[in-house]
């Protein structure tokens, strides 16, 4: 079933928050100014309204306490969900998410559980700089007992969003502030994006790139460009990363011999590291390479900024290589520029 | 403490005497049983015992219903058993049993429980305060007039989620009372080398939360102050705080004793048994009312233990089970 | 304050009134020029301006000297350039140049000046706290003699790093002196939705650290304070604590003013403005004075911004430098 | 140049801390703990006597502003030991690690440097369960800017710790709790083991074991139940996990063709996960597989317990259903059991 109706990321996880929170009314709200008048970029406007300052409430600076907080409600009644406006801040909740909220329910036999989402968002650009840009969801697939998921469109967000909210689990919930304001096909009534089922968005039989977050878009615009030169690229959503559809990506990566992984974050141990060391135990025969973060702390001058992410003429680059190794291949910058216009709106 | 009032319910009846002692002496000698069998290596997990320190868990918990919550330390022994927590659960998790309140897969650490909510404890000092605060928030939400008690020891009071916690707990005025077993030492650590000062009450005190201090842990006063405390909180009363001070009479991790560690004498030692708050509370007890509470302790022990025994370990497929909580989900309304 | 004494260093003289305005003044005009050249897209990071809230950084730096650190917040233009950081590096970082006080890697959230002990400032708010505990603990352990200005904001006492820092500081008589720029707001929300009271200077005191409270952070009185607290921590008195009320004219982050919002209107701003410290200081001053001042301060942010604009972009082998420290070691002995 | 003297992997850690401060007066030490008598189990023994009570304190329980303490006191011309016993309670530490200490010299355009070292423990066995056990160490290889070292036996203990201090950068330093009791020579006179070098410490045609921390035991008793069924292992130690010696890695991996990580931490986005997705990157022809935790919680039941860990005999098992797939291999319990009685001693 195919929707017409168009909605951003931002109004998709609105909707998707808004929804949870009318299904369920041990659902609530709460988080770092998630009831001010900016309402988190927008995600959270009008909730407070609806819902009271009961449900949806701003808190102290004090993430540690917070985070169990969340965990504390969640196991005795409650379903929060917890709103950090960067992924960094997640750096202060650590050991209640790591020693608790993942550990929870198989640390005491399965006598309790922990139902709660904890958003937050990858900054990018502005010279956001090194503590307000880190992607840092691997840390969290490193640790067993937490989901993580990474929306990258509106329809996943809202999917994905009454997933998490219905979940019994502690679950990462992971946005890109550069896809706030993109649009795709949403439909009206509640649904849920399933974990663990990675989504085709491309399909080609030359390389297959899979994208996290943002990074599918830049995996599409690399196609755009890549197809000009006669390849044609299958672009792979993996929509959540705990669970990993691996299977998925084998088949995808088997298909066409050639695999680029482009994650929102570092490599050295990350998201990328994962689905290639997977692939290798499988004994794939595909080339397999990585592209994420530069391995450096993220600088803010503009200069520097710009080469810190992959994009869509490198990633173009990186599967040209591949592809056709030693040919030379630099795209034309306007062209990448263009690439810029290209955006998946759906069907789903 | 203010002067008894008639009907006082602060004030214990020969019932709660009687109860009192059940539990204190129920506490002890679970734990000297525990510490008895340790060097069998039978208990599979390293325990920090609470001997000595009964009136503080026992003081709090005796007036809690079943609604309401604990939010128990690694030294949790005593307060999983005061709120009620299954003896032989307890003894078969120690054992690393399938049988266990964690099904094996938690130990001493990290008892719970739920079915008199007790909640997890947890092995790194200071996580249970803001879990605890968090079902505190959760009780204030759905209503249910139920208070939670949250224990933490002297050295959980250094780490910042502490004071975090105390100011949420006052700010949204939830029903937690805050009760920090002070037994001076962290490890083998005294405040001395831990805390600016030592004044404690008065800097919580500062959040808006009443704050008392009990220097020997009176079990029937710090029943007493409980007793308010819940009352006021039911009442929408917001946090309370309960500092007592007491005293660690084993070593920190294990069943034995460390006086000739050389890091503190047993002069402390012999003036907190001087005091003993099982001995005082039996001592006001009928000769007839003592035995037959201390011999139906022991039955029950005796039973906790065999039960622990004969339990099967947890099957090898049990590795990869409870991960992740199942996908059931029932949306709730009218909450 | 205490009637003043002759000789009184804590009362200013003609000579500091002409330091104190210069300094109040710089910050002012160099935030000012930033918030108007801000709209240009030629200043590449966020900007946190501190426009208003300049006496509290003037009064704390003014009496430090070169030795002393100061540990800056993301709010730290006004920290920075009252310790004496350069204008032109200042500038250039903002402008994400090579010449930047942090090669243009940094941007405003993270000026540093090493030159003048100015450490590095955080985009997370409250961990400049521990580490300018750490640079005190340093100063104390060398024995520098030097003192350590942490500014923090209202907010940042909400995180709980900052009562382990206040315990440690207190236990260890650190040269610490804690000063808290009050402004009443943490971006958007006012304390009402974040402090369960206000009593933070009573709070602080129960570590046994002196605390005072400014409620209109007057730029004479706050250096005055300092002053006599730098006198007793180079005394190895210990931490001191500064709640300086102040308030933030514009918006929290960017050039703007943001009165139409909805979430403050601008009553108490026309209080502040009426009050303005770069003002009335500016009134003691001699008109020629005065005027002499303005015109090298507006020469001097000329002069900033041209080397800003001139001052190349990093080369893109920048993008991989300055990860790791090399390997030079020579060890010191006789610290 | 062979040394006859043997150490004990705690005395080596004492050793290297003690002739490090002695070396240079900037370095101090302290975490919890450090001074009481037990003494970080032996490991910090005589040093609070000998450098006093300024050098070598306790502290509350803080660890974040602890680490924030070690931080300022590194940039302000300090040289900071800060000790856990158990690296679960990093996690309270994080935002100041990930946040601020791995970032400092970049972020700052390399105007100031953080020369400290993170000690702390990985917990195994005694039913120490979820919170005392975890190697978190991939947590950390993951943010540029952090040095990551794991020393398998006493000579590394000493000699990287004497390398970590002398550093200019943050070194998380990773200790193995069972390795404590454990022998080598170990020269007296201070020396440095260089990070970034892996060592080989047995040599075989058939097989690559890496292993990491103690896990080089469990691969070295894995190599000889594997040499009684006519199996020859390679068993290597990457020393530091960050710098990574990939090079050293992909040569011994070459050699045999078949190649096995073992990981004391699990595997999802870890270590192993890191050196797996290198070599496919670099399109090695081996094959490869990845071992560590169970992706699960640890418990404490040692009836499950015992499954969490890899043992040699699983590691065996591994490596011959890699060389002699489909061919039943189970080792006696009893020569497994045998296999504990190796030990590496050097020459190193
Ligand atoms: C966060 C953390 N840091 C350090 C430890 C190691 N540790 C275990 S118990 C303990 C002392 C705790 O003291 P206190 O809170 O007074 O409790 P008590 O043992 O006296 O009951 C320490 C430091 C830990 N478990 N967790
Ligand atoms: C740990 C952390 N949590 C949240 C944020 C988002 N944030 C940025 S500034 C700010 C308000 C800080 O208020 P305050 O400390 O009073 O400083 P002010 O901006 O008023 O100077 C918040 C919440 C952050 N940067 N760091
Ligand atoms: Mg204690
Ligand atoms: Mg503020």
């Amino acid at each position: 079933m195919t929707d017409t109706r168009t909605l951003t990321y931002v109004n998709a996880l609105n909707e998707g928050m808004r929804q949870a929170m009318r299904e369920d009314e041990r659902v609530f709200l709460f988080g770092l100014d998630v009831d001010d008048h900016k309402a988190i970029q927008g995600s959270t406007k009008g909730l407070v309204e609806e819902f009271g300052a009961e449900r949806v409430f701003t808190t102290p600076l004090s993430e540690d306490a917070m985070t169990g907080l969340a965990i504390g409600a969640a196991v005795s009644g409650m379903r929060p969900i917890h709103t950090h406006i960067r992924m960094d801040f997640l750096m202060l909740g650590m050991n209640q998410l790591v020693n608790m909220a993942s550990k929870y329910h198989y640390m005491y036999g399965g006598a309790a559980s922990v139902p709660m989402v904890v958003r937050s968002m990858i900054g990018k650009s502005w010279g956001q700089g090194a503590q307000h840009s880190q992607g840092l969801h691997a840390l969290f697939m490193h640790i067993p007992g937490l989901k993580v998921v990474a929306p990258s469109n509106a329809h996943d967000a809202k999917g994905l969003m009454i997933a998490a909210v219905r979940d019994n689990n502690p679950v990462m919930f992971v946005e890109h502030r550069l896809l706030y304001p993109t649009e795709a096909f949403v439909e009206e009534a509640p649904f849920e994006v399933p974990f663990g089922k990675a989504r085709v968005i491309r399909e080609g039989g030359d390389v297959t790139l899979v994208g996290v977050s943002n990074m599918v878009n830049e995996c599409l615009r690399a196609a755009e460009l890549l197809q000009e030169e006669g390849i044609e690229a299958t672009v792979l959503d993996p929509v959540s990363l705990i669970p990993l559809d691996y299977d998925r990506i084998a088949r995808e990566t088997d298909k066409t011999g050639n695999l680029i992984v482009v994650d929102n974050g570092w490599t050295c141990c990350g998201a990328s590291a994962e689905i290639l060391a997977d692939l290798a135990e499988r004994g794939t025969r595909a080339k397999m390479k990585r592209m994420g973060f530069a391995p450096t702390t993220c600088p803010t001058s503009p200069a520097l900024e710009a080469l810190f992410y992959p994009n869509p003429a490198t990633i173009a680059q990186a599967a040209h290589e591949m592809l056709r190794p030693g040919k030379t291949y630099s795209p034309d910058p306007e062209r990448a520029k263009l690439a810029y216009q290209v955006a998946f709106k759906g069907p789903f | 403490m203010s002067a008894p009032r008639p009907n006082d319910p602060t004030q214990p009846t020969a019932d709660d005497l009687r109860r009192l002692y059940r539990s204190l002496r129920l506490i002890r000698r679970v734990e000297e049983e525990v510490a008895r069998v340790y060097p069998t290596d039978k208990i599979k997990s390293p325990v920090h015992l609470s001997i000595g320190q009964e009136a503080v868990a026992v003081g709090v918990c005796d007036p809690l219903e079943t609604r309401d919550y604990v939010s128990p330390t690694y030294r949790g022994h005593a307060a999983y058993l005061a709120k009620g927590g299954s003896v032989p659960a307890m003894i078969a998790e120690l054992y690393g049993k399938a049988t266990g309140c964690a099904a094996g897969k938690g130990g001493s650490m990290h008892l719970i429980a739920p079915e008199v909510n007790v909640m997890g404890a947890s092995a790194v000092v200071g996580t249970t305060v803001p879990t605890g605060l968090g079902a505190a928030f959760a009780q204030k939400r759905l209503r249910t007039g139920a208070v939670v008690a949250v224990f933490l020891g002297d050295g959980a009071t250094e780490e910042g989620a502490f004071y975090e916690s105390l100011n949420f707990a006052a700010l949204h005025r939830l029903p937690v009372l805050f009760v920090m077993e002070n037994n001076g030492l962290a490890i083998h650590t005294g405040t001395e080398k831990r805390w600016a000062t030592d004044r404690i009450c008065e800097r919580v005190e500062t959040y808006g939360i009443p704050a008392q201090r009990f220097p020997t842990s009176d079990v029937i006063d710090i029943r007493a102050a409980t007793i308010e405390a819940i009352a006021a909180m039911r009442d929408g009363g917001g946090p309370h705080f309960l500092e007592c001070v007491t005293y660690r009479w084993r070593e920190h991790v294990g069943p034995g004793y460390d006086y000739d560690q050389g890091y503190r004498d047993d002069s402390a030692y012999k003036e907190w048994q001087a005091r003993d708050q099982v001995e005082l509370i039996g001592g006001r007890l009928t000769d007839t009312d003592r035995d037959a509470i201390d011999a139906a302790i022991e039955t029950e022990i005796a039973e906790a233990f065999a039960f622990a025994e004969d339990s099967p370990w947890p099957e090898p497929d049990r590795l990869y089970a409870d991960l992740y909580a199942d996908r059931d989900f029932t949306p709730v309304r009218g909450v």
